[in-house]
């Protein structure tokens, strides 16, 4: 990779990196809030810019390809996005006093680290520098979301330091598993890591040792995805972490270990005799939806609901990507960037709305829409949406993957219309709740910024109705990638 | 020329039921006396009684409103009409064109539906209790009537009663088991329809067992007389009706000339004279049944109505 | 071809409003006449080139491809004979429910949750007729649905209209899966979810009897098909009387309209049997519904009832008409398909008339329960003139425009002789023994409604101080009730405008009415059947003149007024009038036994004591009983198993996690 | 010569699974802490070989890493933290030894089962190491499913990350990415997990927190 200044892969890693470390030294939240939001602006115009800016050749660490720049962008802007909901955010936890200026540089410089690293795990060609991008953005966040600490917070921390570091485990064995399998073929060293290298001669690895070595990243970074049964970390850590990161683990964190699934999935299906690794898909998918389908009936805190309708959400995308073929890698696509633009926004909102309230109880939650109609109606629509109905785009990748599997296989798509139903029965329940009724709590107007929120919604809002050509060319040309 | 025939033929045939219906009613009550021992009224009657009514005042409950005194005339028109669509003396006449059996029986519920009205207006619970028998009757036996028009209409291939009449007389269909139980079917529809016993009985006010007298419980004089000459209307109408379905021989057919028509209207006089008798015979003969032992009865009909049906296509050999 | 653009135009149009009312809404009474005003020309207007389309040409069909919607397919939407009258049933409740609304609107007291989607409503329900691809169909769909979600939720202070809502938009969503699972199979893998595609494709017997099922679930959860009508009766009457009167009367045929679309233009000639299927469903429908309606004493919610009956008759005669299709008999089809779509014009006539009217009685008197009503025939004369002929009309008998439709019903029915399979040969004339059943229940329920509501002597205070209601909603109401009278009178006209609708959409006609003499029709043969709606009508009209004028020639012409005979007692207390539950005894007692399992429970207080008999009447929605608590019971039930794999330890987690990796080694052990 | 190599590493490694199941025998936490040193030294003289072997001197640096950390610091630091909390007499297993062992037994043959599939060209050397290491791995997982206690799951987690780096040593010329990475992971993994537990002593007494549930309303 060049090392000229005006690189912009080099902007989306060092960016990060120097805020971090500024924003680590720098007193003062409303001006290191700033700088936040700054750097993630950076770092979101250097990502956009690789759209037009001629990509750099794949190095034995830095890659950019069609794949990933879809994750990229979307996690530099999301990660603007948030940033710009936590200004705002933060200032009402200073005020409350639930952070201390402390904490809060800690907080701003851990989420320029976390940023770093999923922008790293994305770019890198390097299946053990993924790894290491993937772990530390982890990390990074386990830290953010014991933050609080408050029991419930800790020990939302320490059950997600425990189950993530097993994943961390497991993940490595299978990346050593995969050197492993390719080093008869490509040799010892350097080359037998890098991913382009390993695609390209994939189809002569031992298959055996490749079937073994997914499982392995499967499990391992499945629990990232939050795929049932290995969810148990995610809604805790959602529930007590502060919003914004509950915003980013749901729209970002989760891409990040989607993405090292599909780069895998692809060097499995590059070579031949290796098994389908998109009956695992599907089922973990179907288990996902069908579990966190049934789990959202019984919830009594509002970002944990949400946090479930993640896990089942990864599941639909999951199944899409299982399933393959043109449409329903289109779809799966399209699914993951639109969950993650709407889950974002429902948790710009619910942040608000936690704060105004002063609890994330449901049951204390009542007539926002008479309360707070902005932030009321605005949830509406999230919910509308993440829910699946039309004209948001969700709706459009659900009609696809819905209507393509039913062609295929419709036993499948039974199960799948089942979980989709069940789960909208569970939201729209909880929604009908949340947004109407007698109004409760307190009717304080909120100081919101709902920029971030309706930037989200009015995005999902389009796609719903119209995709831009190019847009969809690069999405058709990714499918067929996935194959 | 022919138009103006027509309209005269038609309108002899609206002026015979119009003279006819008291006549069948005191007839009916005649040999009722007479099978009772008793001497009885005069023929003549019911047309004493019209006009008696039609002398006396109007008394209106208080709240009564403007539907309750349009509702006379209303249901009154309504019978006529669909009267003056049976055939009787003659098929084929000027209005058998402009509705068949099925607009018949509509019509005589639009009737019922303003009476069941007039019924709810006052407010009494008598008008209340009369109206909702009344619906509950009709809800019964309407679908027996349907299944009679179908069973009817697959015979003669066509709703309307001229063709079917013209059908039936022209000796082409033998004697069918299904048209047997269609018209016990209609027979029973018909007691249902006209309020004659079992089902309910005409000439009794006490007050918990009557259906169709609660209802029009608060009318009186000329209202009254309209609403008692609509129901004799109404019975002539399934008379002939039943007569025109299923015994229309002699019925003189379209054009055929006065002659044919006088000839059609003496046997028409022959057989609602038997009709009348049988049903005479037949209310003295039972007693009057519980209401809500109504529905079996109606049922019945039903059934048979559907047996009909059914017969029907075995024996086409579907 | 301008109407598609102007269609297009007004939906456009509709959508700018909708955007617009929000931040309108803040001075009421202002964004009420401004978004009423503008909607009642938008949908004039819609109404009016839809008309024209239909009346002129007809036998075209104008297409055009919008660059938005699915990608690479884009939304086509295509203007037919059938999409133009169906738009023009949907643009004419439109314009008359916005009429009635520039009065009824003032009523409203949460206008701001009503005014923005009262258009997006009617703008959703035109982009359903108009859309000819599977996304932009179910877009739109599901965007009506949500749409008039919202107004359902526009009152949602009251418990009872967010379960509305929420069971609403469940059933909806419910119904919007099955209808993707039907497009999805249409369209097949390779994805061409263009109607003109699905169209040309040959589908198996197996494939299109699966897509008829689904569509029964799809589109009759929607039209409210028992046992899938359960949310209709509580979410018409929860919205505004306006959108109620748009939801039933119109929103159910949007619904009638995409089985008509798929089953009969899209879907080829599917095996006869599922035609029996259609049929059955039809049957019970009609007659559970107005079963249903005769129990009810929420007058909403009895109209309410009595759509889900209207659409078990239109299904009737749709699976006439599918039956004769199947077995290719073109001219009954022809006449079972004319009758359906009369009877979609009807309804959708008398019972916005109908919603209108109760409106108007909520909007004076605050009262929806028939059993506080009464006596309002003195107080409100206009209304209860117009809702006396909605009555009659819905009650199917003649000179009105519904007897005319169940007519030609009756005489599809006939021709089933014709049909050569024994199960239809006895299907038939058993559905329409139903069919008559519910008419004659129907009547009986309207008895009742009027009866109760409008007659006899008020039963609460609410009611003594009712009076007339505005002008506007007076104007909507007696358009509708003219439009009754002419479509009953001449139904000829309205006949020969269905016809290029079956031709298009079945290849086959009835003959042209217009040409009969002296205005009857006549769709078989002359020697068969045939109504001439109008001379009834002149008949009725003249033998009551007649009588009347002959009456004030003999009799005298007094008057004298008094008490009620009260059997002794007199004057007893209002209360003591036949209630609703009352009046519908003896059917609850012939028919509810059956179907409720009905009770009436009498606690008589012990001699002495003066205390009032209490009369309790135990009714059981059974379909709600048997299907749909067990269904709910059974997902709560999962869920609370399930909830539990929350409440582990770290440890138990870890060794879920443990559990999942040895299995999956295992498998892969084993397997390979 | 290659021959003694294959065998000597062999019995390391085996010694390494022979380890685990020994520190699975344990059920008093002070002995547990011992075992696992023990663990930690047999890894950095089977990583020490390995360098020895493959002469890859990079190794070595990993082999004192585990040495240094695994073997002394860790325990030695865990014992405080076990005496501060009061913990080092109670019996903690879930389940009982026997079954363990058992399941422990399985889990080997498990991974014996996957890797011989392996086809031989992938040498034996890699082919042994990697069903060992599988099995270090699994006996780990097993080790931190069996254990109550927080500590003691710290425990058994590094047990897995040995199996880990014995598995990463074994391939052959892994670059020194791998290595960084795991020494880096177990650092951060240490650092982290102190802070936590640390933080959790300070809050209440139980590192077991399922009770918060109740709290939070979802046990209802």
């Amino acid at each position: 990779m060049t090392l000229s200044g005006i690189d912009p892969v080099v902007g989306v890693l060092l960016i990060p990196v120097c805020a971090a470390v500024v924003l680590a030294l720098l007193p003062g939240y409303k001006l290191t809030a700033q700088l936040n939001v700054l750097a993630s602006l950076g770092s979101f115009l250097c990502a956009a810019s690789l759209l037009v800016l001629p990509r750099p050749a794949p190095g034995p660490y830095i890659l950019v390809d069609d794949l990933n720049i879809v994750f990229i962008v979307l996690n530099t802007f999301v990660g603007f996005t948030t940033s710009l909901f936590s200004a705002s955010y933060i200032a009402h936890e200073l005020e409350t006093g639930k952070l201390t200026p402390t904490y809060l540089r800690f907080y701003h410089a851990m989420y320029q680290i976390m940023m770093f690293g999923m922008n790293l795990a994305f770019m890198s060609n390097n299946i053990g520098l993924m790894w290491v991008a993937v772990e530390l953005a982890t990390l990074t966040t386990v830290l953010m979301v014991g933050i609080y600490r408050t029991p419930a917070a800790l020990e939302a921390a320490w059950k997600y330091f425990i189950l993530g570091s097993v994943g961390i485990a497991l993940a490595l064995f299978g990346t050593i598993l995969v050197y492993m399998a390719a080093r008869p073929v490509i040799g010892e060293g350097q080359e037998g890591m890098i991913w382009t290298v390993l695609v390209a001669r994939a189809a002569g690895f031992d298959a055996p040792l490749l079937n073994v070595a997914f499982v392995f990243l499967f499990l391992g970074y499945g629990t990232k995805v939050g795929l049932a049964p290995l969810h148990a970390w995610l809604p805790d850590a959602h529930a007590e972490g502060p919003t914004p990161i509950s915003a980013v683990l749901s729209g970002l964190l989760l891409n990040v270990a989607l993405y090292a699934l599909l780069r895998f999935k692809m060097l499995l299906a590059a070579n031949g005799d290796a098994m389908p690794p998109g009956v695992l898909m599907i089922v973990m998918g179907l288990a996902s939806l069908l579990f966190a389908a049934f789990m959202l009936y019984r919830r009594r805190d509002i970002k944990r609901l949400f946090a479930y309708s993640s896990i089942e959400h990864m599941g639909i995308i999951v199944f899409a990507f299982g399933m393959g073929g043109p449409l329903a890698n289109f779809a799966g696509l399209l699914h993951m960037v639109m969950h993650s633009l709407t889950k974002s926004a429902i948790f710009y909102a619910v942040g608000h709305i936690t704060q105004v309230k002063g609890t994330q109880s449901l049951a204390k939650i009542r007539g926002i829409t008479e309360t707070h109609p902005v932030l009321g109606w605005g949830l509406v629509v999230g919910v509308v949406a993440i829910a699946g109905l039309p004209p948001l785009g969700i709706f459009m990748s659900e009609f696809l993957l819905v209507s393509s599997t039913f062609a295929r296989s419709p036993w499948l798509a039974l199960l799948l219309v089942f979980g989709i139903l069940v789960a909208f029965g569970a939201l729209t329940l909880r929604l009908t709740g949340i947004a109407f009724g007698r109004p409760r709590g307190s009717r304080a107007p909120v100081q919101a910024s709902y920029v971030p929120m309706f930037a989200h919604l009015a995005l999902v809002l389009i796609a719903g109705v119209y995709l831009p050509a190019p847009v969809v060319a690069w999405f058709q040309h990714v499918a067929k990638l996935l194959g | 020329m022919d138009v103006i025939a027509d309209i005269a033929v038609q309108g002899v045939q609206m002026l015979l039921v119009f003279l006819l219906a008291p006549l069948l009613t005191g007839f009916i009550r005649k040999v009722k006396a007479r099978l009772q021992r008793r001497r009885g009224p005069s023929l003549l009657q019911p047309y004493r009684d019209l006009i008696r009514l039609l002398r006396k005042e109007v008394v209106l409950a208080d709240n009564a409103s403007w539907l309750f005194r349009a509702v006379p005339y209303v249901t009154f028109a309504a019978i006529w009409v669909a009267a003056a669509l049976v055939p009787t003396f003659a098929t084929g006449l000027l209005f058998n064109w402009t509705a068949d059996l099925i607009v018949i029986v509509a019509l005589l519920g639009t009737a019922r539906f303003f009476l069941a009205l007039a019924g709810m207006d006052i407010g009494t619970s008598f008008g209340g209790i009369g109206s909702s028998r009344e619906v509950m009757i009709a809800a019964l036996a309407e679908p027996a009537m349907l299944m009679i028009v179908f069973c009817v209409a697959l015979v003669a291939g066509s709703t309307h009663l001229s063709t079917v009449a013209n059908y039936i007389a022209s000796t082409a269909v033998g004697l069918r088991v299904s048209l047997g139980l269609a018209m016990i079917a209609l027979v029973i529809v018909a007691l249902a329809e006209n309020a004659r016993i079992p089902v309910d009985n005409p000439s009794t006010h006490l007050e918990l067992t009557m259906v169709h007298e609660a209802m029009i419980l608060e009318y009186s004089g000329r209202h009254l007389a309209l609403i008692e000459y609509g129901a004799q209307l109404k019975l002539l109408l399934y008379v002939s009706l039943i007569v025109c379905l299923f015994y229309p021989w002699g019925i003189g057919v379209f054009g055929a000339g006065p002659v044919a028509y006088l000839a059609g209207a003496a046997l028409y006089l022959f057989k609602i004279t038997i009709a009348g008798f049988l049903l005479a015979m037949f209310e003295t003969a039972t007693a009057k049944m519980r209401v809500f032992r109504v529905p079996q009865f109606l049922g019945a009909a039903l059934m048979l109505g559907l047996l009909g049906t059914l017969l029907l296509f075995v024996s086409k050999g579907l | 071809m301008t109407e598609l653009a102007v269609q297009l135009g007004c939906v456009a149009a509709l959508l700018a409003v909708a955007v617009v009312a929000a931040p309108l809404s803040r001075t009421p009474r202002l964004a009420t006449a401004i978004i009423y005003g503008a909607t009642l020309i938008v949908c004039a207007v819609a109404t009016a080139s839809a008309l024209t389309w239909l009346l002129l040409h007809a036998d075209a069909a104008a297409e055009r491809v919008l660059p938005i919607g699915l990608p690479w397919l884009g939304a086509h939407l295509r203007l037919d004979a059938l999409a133009a009258f169906f738009l023009v049933v949907i643009n004419l409740g439109g314009t008359l429910a916005s009429l009635y609304a520039l009065g009824y609107g003032r009523h409203e007291h949460a206008p701001h949750r009503v005014l923005p989607f009262y258009p997006a409503f009617l703008a959703g329900m035109n982009l359903v007729v108009l859309a000819a691809d599977a996304f932009s169909y179910l877009l739109s769909w599901e965007f009506m649905s949500l749409a008039s979600w919202a107004l359902v939720m526009a009152h949602h202070r009251d418990a009872s209209n967010r379960r509305a809502g929420y069971v609403y938009l469940v059933m909806a969503s419910f119904g919007t899966l099955m209808l993707l699972l039907a497009f999805g199979l249409l369209a097949g893998s390779a994805g061409n979810y263009d109607f003109a595609a699905i169209r040309a494709a040959q589908h198996t017997p197996y494939v299109a009897t699966l897509v008829l099922i689904l569509l029964l679930l799809g589109a009759g959860s929607k039209a409210g098909l028992v046992p899938l009508h359960v949310w209709l009766p509580l979410a018409h009457p929860a919205a505004p009387s306006h959108v109620s009167a748009l939801m039933s009367g119109v929103m159910t045929k949007v619904a009638i309209y995409g089985f008509i679309r798929v089953v009969f233009d899209l879907l080829g000639t599917p095996d006869w049997s599922t035609s029996g299927i259609v049929l059955a469903l039809g049957g019970v429908t009609a007659a559970l519904g107005i079963l249903y309606a005769l129990m009810e004493k929420d007058l909403k919610r009895l109209l309410a009832y009595s759509t889900i009956e209207n659409v078990g008759i239109i299904f009737v005669s749709l699976g006439l008409a599918l039956a004769f299709q199947t077995n290719h008999q073109p001219i009954p089809a022809a006449l079972a398909f004319t009758a359906a779509l009369f009877h979609v014009l009807n309804h959708s006539l008398f019972k916005s008339l109908l919603f209108f009217g109760a409106g108007a009685v909520l909007s004076v008197t605050g009262e929806r329960d028939m059993d506080r009503l009464g006596g309002l025939i003195h107080r409100m004369p206009f209304t209860s003139v117009v809702f006396l002929i909605g009555s009659v009309a819905i009650s199917a008998l003649p000179p009105f425009n519904g007897f005319v439709s169940e007519w030609l019903i009756f005489q599809a029915v006939l021709q089933s002789p014709q049909l050569p399979q024994w199960g239809l040969k006895i299907l038939v004339p058993a559905v329409g023994g139903l069919m008559a059943l519910a008419a004659a229940l129907a009547a009986a329920c309207f008895v009742k409604a009027y009866g109760v509501t409008f007659l006899g002597r008020p039963r609460g205070a609410a009611t003594l101080a009712a009076k007339e209601v505005d002008r506007f909603s007076l104007a909507a109401m007696a358009i509708l009730a003219a439009l009754c009278l002419l479509a009953g009178v001449l139904p000829g006209l309205v006949m020969d405008a269905l016809a290029p609708i079956a031709t298009e959409i079945l290849g086959s006609r009835l003959a042209p009415q217009s040409g009969m003499a002296w205005l009857s029709i006549v769709p078989i043969a002359q020697s068969h059947s045939s109504y001439n709606g109008l001379l009834v009508a002149v008949f009725i009209a003249v033998s009551a003149s007649l009588s009347f004028g002959a009456i004030r020639l003999v009799s005298s012409g007094a008057v004298r007024r008094g008490p009620a005979w009260g059997c002794g007692f007199t004057d007893p207390v209002p209360l003591a009038q036949y209630s609703a539950a009352g009046f519908a005894q003896p059917i609850r007692r012939v028919f509810g036994t059956l179907m409720f399992r009905a009770r009436d429970h009498v606690t008589m207080p012990p001699p002495g004591d003066i205390a009032p008999a209490r009369l309790r009447i135990e009714l059981h929605d059974q379909i709600w009983e048997r299907i749909y608590a067990p269904l709910a019971g059974g997902i709560m039930a999962a869920s609370v198993r399930l909830n539990r794999m929350q409440l582990l330890t770290i440890r138990g987690y870890l060794s879920l996690v443990f559990v999942t990796l040895v299995t999956l080694l295992l498998v892969l052990a084993i397997w390979t | 010569m290659h021959g003694l190599a294959f065998d000597i590493s062999h019995s390391l490694a085996g010694g390494l699974v022979l380890v685990s199941f020994m520190m699975l025998y344990q059920d008093r936490l002070t002995s547990l802490l011992n075992v696992f040193a023990l663990h930690a030294v047999m890894l950095s003289l089977s990583v020490a070989w390995q360098a020895l072997i493959q002469d890859a001197p990079h190794l070595y640096v990993t082999a004192a890493i585990a040495l240094l950390f695994k073997a002394i610091i860790i325990p030695v630091a865990l014992r405080r933290i076990v005496y501060k909390l009061g913990i080092h007499r109670d019996i903690e297993t879930v389940v009982g030894i026997g079954p363990t062992m058992l399941a422990g037994m399985g889990l080997v043959a498990l991974s014996l089962a996957l890797m011989l599939r392996v086809t031989a060209d992938a040498d034996a050397l890699a082919r042994e190491d990697l069903a060992f290491a599988l099995s270090v791995v699994l006996l780990g997982l097993l080790f931190m499913v069996t254990r109550r206690n927080a500590v003691s799951q710290v425990v058994g987690f590094m047990s897995l990350e040995n199996g880990l780096i014995l598995a990463a040593t074994g391939a052959k010329g892994m670059p020194l990415v791998v290595e960084i990475s795991v020494a880096f992971s177990v650092l951060i993994a240490f650092i982290v997990i102190g802070i936590v537990l640390f933080r959790i002593r300070e809050r209440f007494d139980s590192v077991d927190v399922s009770q918060l549930d109740v709290s939070r309303g979802e046990r209802t």
